[in-house]
């Protein structure tokens, strides 16, 4: 990994966290009336892995897909338009934050519903395999989807029919409240994959270095050969599951967990690199200014945007 | 426009085997969409003569499939599903109603899932609680899918085509009894629109509402009427969903007088969205509206337990009688000549004039 | 019979203590059961107080949740299950309605399936076409499951103890903004026979039904209609099934009007049935029934978009002037004391009113 | 094993199998008017299994339930007269051959949806469990049974609440016409066990010995214990596999392996046992005589027997 691409993975890296920084402080002026689930914490599993794909590769995504929409390249002010309700959202407004898609950029699709993109995703590489195409899929996956039988059964549709899809999965340890511990007997996903003979691999998701390179070549592996490949990264959540709050005052995980994983920032993670990198700090001050400028912009856009007609809503029920 | 006599089941099988002349992209997906019985013979060679460049042999795991073919039509893929029994589709809720009926909704058209998912339905052979439901009263109460029933072969060929070549999500639902019916079918590949009712009998005493299996025995009674001078408007209900009322308000003002037949239960099905479309558009009858169906219990395995519960012709027979005040001289006459040409056969098999032609 | 004022939640609340105190057999499962959001908080102190002798947490696996739970009410466990939102409960239909709701009819009542799935549905707050759904009427057209739709905190307990006391699968749907509701509560665990229809307001002008949020709107509606002497019969729609309806035809037999409203899509909604059942029935109308519901497309997420999606008070006005012919400048005064005495506020929080105290 | 066990075990194989043999005779006479899914080739998967259960223990079971329901002591004049459809059968003529149940003899329920009844199972497990009971619940599955995603919904809740259920998985192969290699990557399920931390055996089910053996220690381990077990039961089913006939014609088997499996005819083999074992052959051939003599009775009792009905179709919808 080169410079050049350090910095652009932090240019990824500090959009999705300013963007979600920034959620969370103008939430409560309620304007953005709808439920978010912020991404801050988990940025290095998008961004790592995202970089390394094409414009045409595919990307799948459930509730929690602010940061796989910003790091496919969706366009952050149709983002902001569809999580303020407005007229120039991705989908119009009829979706609200928990159903992002950019087609132009390959975001399919984002399905609120815990593990209900997982079949449309596969759909997708079977697609691309009768195709010949080249590209691959990739569904992005929380902890909790693993114990929806659906992954399952397409877990076993992808191996037997050997299809690129790319099961990524976000271990930030949690479902809502719910500890991993009280849902699964372990916190190794290898088992999953071993049923279904699929190759997989377990990666800091913290660490934007590790997560680019590591799946740089994974990627390789699928187009290459159309296989299914499972990726665990384990990652936190700094937020609370839903909303624009820390909620670590309800004690149900522990805090010595969460500073564990707050040391582990992947925006100071990334930070520590490029400066072992000797990227001048200045450069690395004046592109987070850059940003924020951007995002400050698509922010007043969407807070003027008007609001959708309601003669729309009616529309589109049937193609 | 040259029309040949085949079975019903032969009729879904040219529809299947012109879509796939037609459309590169159109293939088949299912459990066992390569085995030998083929669903009823209704794709019978299409493996082996394509093999998997337009069959997906898939496991027995429902929602997950659904799943599949919806994921490979966003890409305009256009993919016909078989499902033995419409039971196991309840799998597949999930991702019928979150995924299927949304997509375009939700994409603001962006998104389109051209699948056909076609689940058999209803009565026969003691299938019981949990392989003899129809459901489409469920369906249809879903935004975004599109409900299609046929009834004759005719339908069937050109009513499958039409929803495979329709860019919606389509439950296309097959009576099982139906399969051993003949009729007169086109020929050639034909894409038509698809509507809610077809005009099957012109008359203006009575509209008479059905569908499926339903519909022959509306029609041979429909038949039988006319000789005694009673004439129905007799309406095929073979696209619950989406609904449009047109040609139903068009008869009901005509006939001021309506019997609906369901194919699920009376309760919450779809007569009763006929009876309140009436209402709502203000048309005043001149008898009351009358629904049949089934009770609101689960189907019963047992010839036994059958005995009154689905509708049969002497029901149909009664409710016409009420809605038009039949006399019970005129009545008895036409029940008994009713009786005389139908034959008497147990109640799990089809009756033969069920099988045609038409 | 002392009553205290207290939340929907925390009515909801009381009657799981009091269930928990009452039947040893009695727990609680679902997929944060024990965390500290705690259903709203009706379901607050639970686990901490019992631990896992009446709480399961459960993996996110809807389907083999409610199999589970099944399986243990099968032995004489009372189950009650929360879910977040209705559609969750998409991925579990095939547990709901295979073996829920078909135990007891297979086993010749052997099976008793005594479990309450606890759904919250309705609008509020963006959440968009698969977090804002009600299905009402998709399962009350499954035969073998009760469909329980509490309005005030009053039902909420009430409804709550004779459901989990109940020995048939319940469907118990919560609308989201009922839980920031206040009324007066009877202290005591009760249980009552659960029917259909309550009465809410007597009157012999029009019969009006409506349940969960809507009935409270209606509520309003009947008060303030009660003034210029327009009697309503209001109805509370509280168990669509199984749907008996003695006083819904008790009531429309002395008004022969009816507005009735559904929480869902009009098309199939419940009030088709009730339109159904009123001319099976033969009651002859003065005026054309009318039905208020959602438009036959999803859940919109942005505030843009829902402006006419809910029945609003003022479409109830409508309805009601238009069953009884109102005349224009009565109606003008109605909507003008209607319109001062509401605030106005965003479509997408809750009217304050709906705060109650009731 | 001695002698008496060996017996037992003979008894309940004949009469699972001349029952079916008689089912699949009379068949085509037209009073068994409901589906039917035969387990001839299949029956030391039940009795060799279900012989160490307890009469408390409970067994669920799917559409192929007949060897089960008998194994498990099932009356077999409710069951014929459910399958002719007549008053006095099991479920009173509601279900047919697929919905077997005597709740007396433990046979809880079949259904006949693909997995569905795995979900009841688990929860009678964890009845079981939370009551401190020392019973067992069996769940039989076939081979198919295994790509519906509530086997690991299930699988993974008893694993991580240690219930004390068997997941006895018949594998015969198919599913209907298709073959386990057109639905699975292998035919060695040890790794879906695996996956849940689940202990797995795998067993020659056409061996009655074998069978009986090992599951009585099995059985005794899961009662002792408390926890899940995966056994794989290889098998054969001989006929069609709905309906009375062999449909070998229809090639959608391999001959050779048909002629295989018929040669491990579960039958056959225990004959061999009692023949090694010097059991007396006039004592088998008594046996099987007084079997036919018994089944033949309830036959004819199920064909007199009554119709129900018409007016109890109504009842029972609600408790
Ligand atoms: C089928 C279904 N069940 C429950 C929910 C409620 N829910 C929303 S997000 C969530 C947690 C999912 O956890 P995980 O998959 O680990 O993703 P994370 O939120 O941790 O990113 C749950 C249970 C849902 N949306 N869908
Ligand atoms: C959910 C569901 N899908 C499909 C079917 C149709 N079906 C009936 S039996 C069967 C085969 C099941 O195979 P397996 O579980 O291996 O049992 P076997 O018949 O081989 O004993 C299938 C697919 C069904 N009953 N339920
Ligand atoms: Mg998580
Ligand atoms: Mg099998």
């Amino acid at each position: 990994m080169n410079n050049l691409e350090l910095i652009s993975l932090y240019k990824s890296l500090y959009l999705i966290r300013h963007v979600e920084e920034m959620i969370s402080k103008n939430y409560s002026k309620g304007q953005m009336r709808c439920p978010v689930h912020l991404s801050i914490g988990q940025e290095a599993c998008a961004t790592g892995l995202i970089s390394n794909l094409k414009l045409t590769d595919k990307v799948f995504s459930n509730h929690r897909c602010h940061a796989h929409y910003l790091a496919k390249g969706g366009s952050l002010k149709k983002m902001l338009c569809e999580i303020y309700g407005k007229k120039n959202g991705c989908v119009g407004g009829v979706g609200g934050s928990m159903h992002l898609q950019d087609l132009d950029k390959g975001l399919v699709a984002s399905i609120p519903i815990v593990s209900s993109s997982i079949g449309m995703a596969t759909g997708n590489a079977l697609y691309q395999k009768r195709r010949k195409s080249n590209e691959v899929t990739v569904i992005y996956l929380g902890d909790a989807a693993l114990e929806e039988g659906i992954f399952f059964e397409c877990a076993n549709f992808a191996a037997l029919h050997s299809l690129p899809i790319i099961f990524a999965c976000e271990n930030n340890m949690f479902s809502v409240y719910t500890n991993l511990k009280d849902r699964q007997l372990d916190s190794n996903f290898k088992k999953y994959a071993d049923a279904y003979n699929i190759s997989y691999k377990r990666l800091d998701g913290s660490k934007i270095d590790e997560v680019y390179k590591k799946t740089k070549s994974i990627i390789n592996f699928v187009r290459k050969n159309k296989v299914p490949y499972f990726i665990q990264m384990d990652t936190y959540r700094f937020k609370e599951h839903c909303g624009p709050a820390v909620d670590d005052h309800l004690e149900y995980r522990d805090q010595k967990e969460v500073n564990y994983w707050k040391k582990k920032c992947p925006i100071e993670y990334a930070k520590k690199l490029m400066k072992r990198k000797k990227i001048n700090e200045k450069k690395v001050e004046t592109i987070q200014k850059n940003i924020e400028k951007f995002v400050i912009k698509e922010f007043k856009f969407a807070e003027k945007d008007k609001l959708p007609s309601y003669k729309d809503a009616e529309r589109f029920v049937y193609v | 426009m040259s029309k040949t006599e085949i079975l019903f089941t032969d009729a879904i099988k040219d529809a299947v085997y012109q879509s796939i002349k037609k459309d590169k992209k159109f293939f088949l997906m299912g459990e066992g969409v390569s085995d030998p019985s083929s669903m009823w013979g209704t794709i019978k060679g299409v493996s082996k003569k394509f093999g998997k460049s337009k069959t997906v042999e898939m496991p027995v795991a429902e929602n997950g499939l659904i799943g599949v073919a919806i994921g490979s039509a966003l890409n305009g893929s256009k993919v016909l599903i078989n499902l033995q029994r419409v039971e196991f589709a309840l799998y597949a809720f999930e991702q019928i109603i979150n995924n299927a009926a949304k997509a375009s909704y939700i994409s603001r058209g962006k998104h389109n899932v051209p699948i056909v998912i076609r689940l058999v339905i209803g009565r026969g052979w003691g299938q019981g609680p949990e392989h003899g439901q129809s459901l489409e009263n469920i369906f249809s109460a879903i935004p975004g899918l599109k409900v299609v029933i046929p009834a004759f072969p005719e339908d069937a060929k050109e009513m499958l085509i039409s929803s495979i070549f329709d860019p919606n999500p389509v439950i296309f639902l097959e009576h099982r009894w139906l399969h051993y019916s003949k009729g007169k079918v086109e020929n050639k590949f034909k894409i038509k629109k698809l509507s809610s009712f077809k005009k099957i009998t012109n008359g203006s005493d009575l509209t008479l509402v059905a569908n499926s299996i339903n519909l022959l025995e509306a029609f041979r009674i429909a038949k039988l009427l006319r000789k005694y001078r009673i004439r129905l408007d007799l309406l095929n209900f073979c696209m619950p969903n989406p609904f449009d009322n047109n040609l139903l308000l068009k008869s009901v003002r005509k006939t001021r007088r309506i019997v609906s037949i369901d194919l699920s239960h009376k309760t919450l099905g779809l007569s009763s969205e006929i009876i309140s479309t009436i209402s709502d558009n203000k048309i005043k009858l001149k008898t009351f509206p009358i629904r049949l169906g089934l009770p609101f219990h689960p189907v019963p395995s047992s010839r036994g337990l059958v005995k009154n519960f689905y509708p049969s012709g002497k029901n149909i027979l009664i409710a016409i009688r009420d809605a038009l005040n039949i006399s019970d001289k005129l009545f008895r006459k036409i029940l008994n000549e009713y009786n005389k040409s139908t034959k008497k056969i147990p109640i799990d098999v089809p009756d033969p004039y069920f099988k045609g032609p038409f």
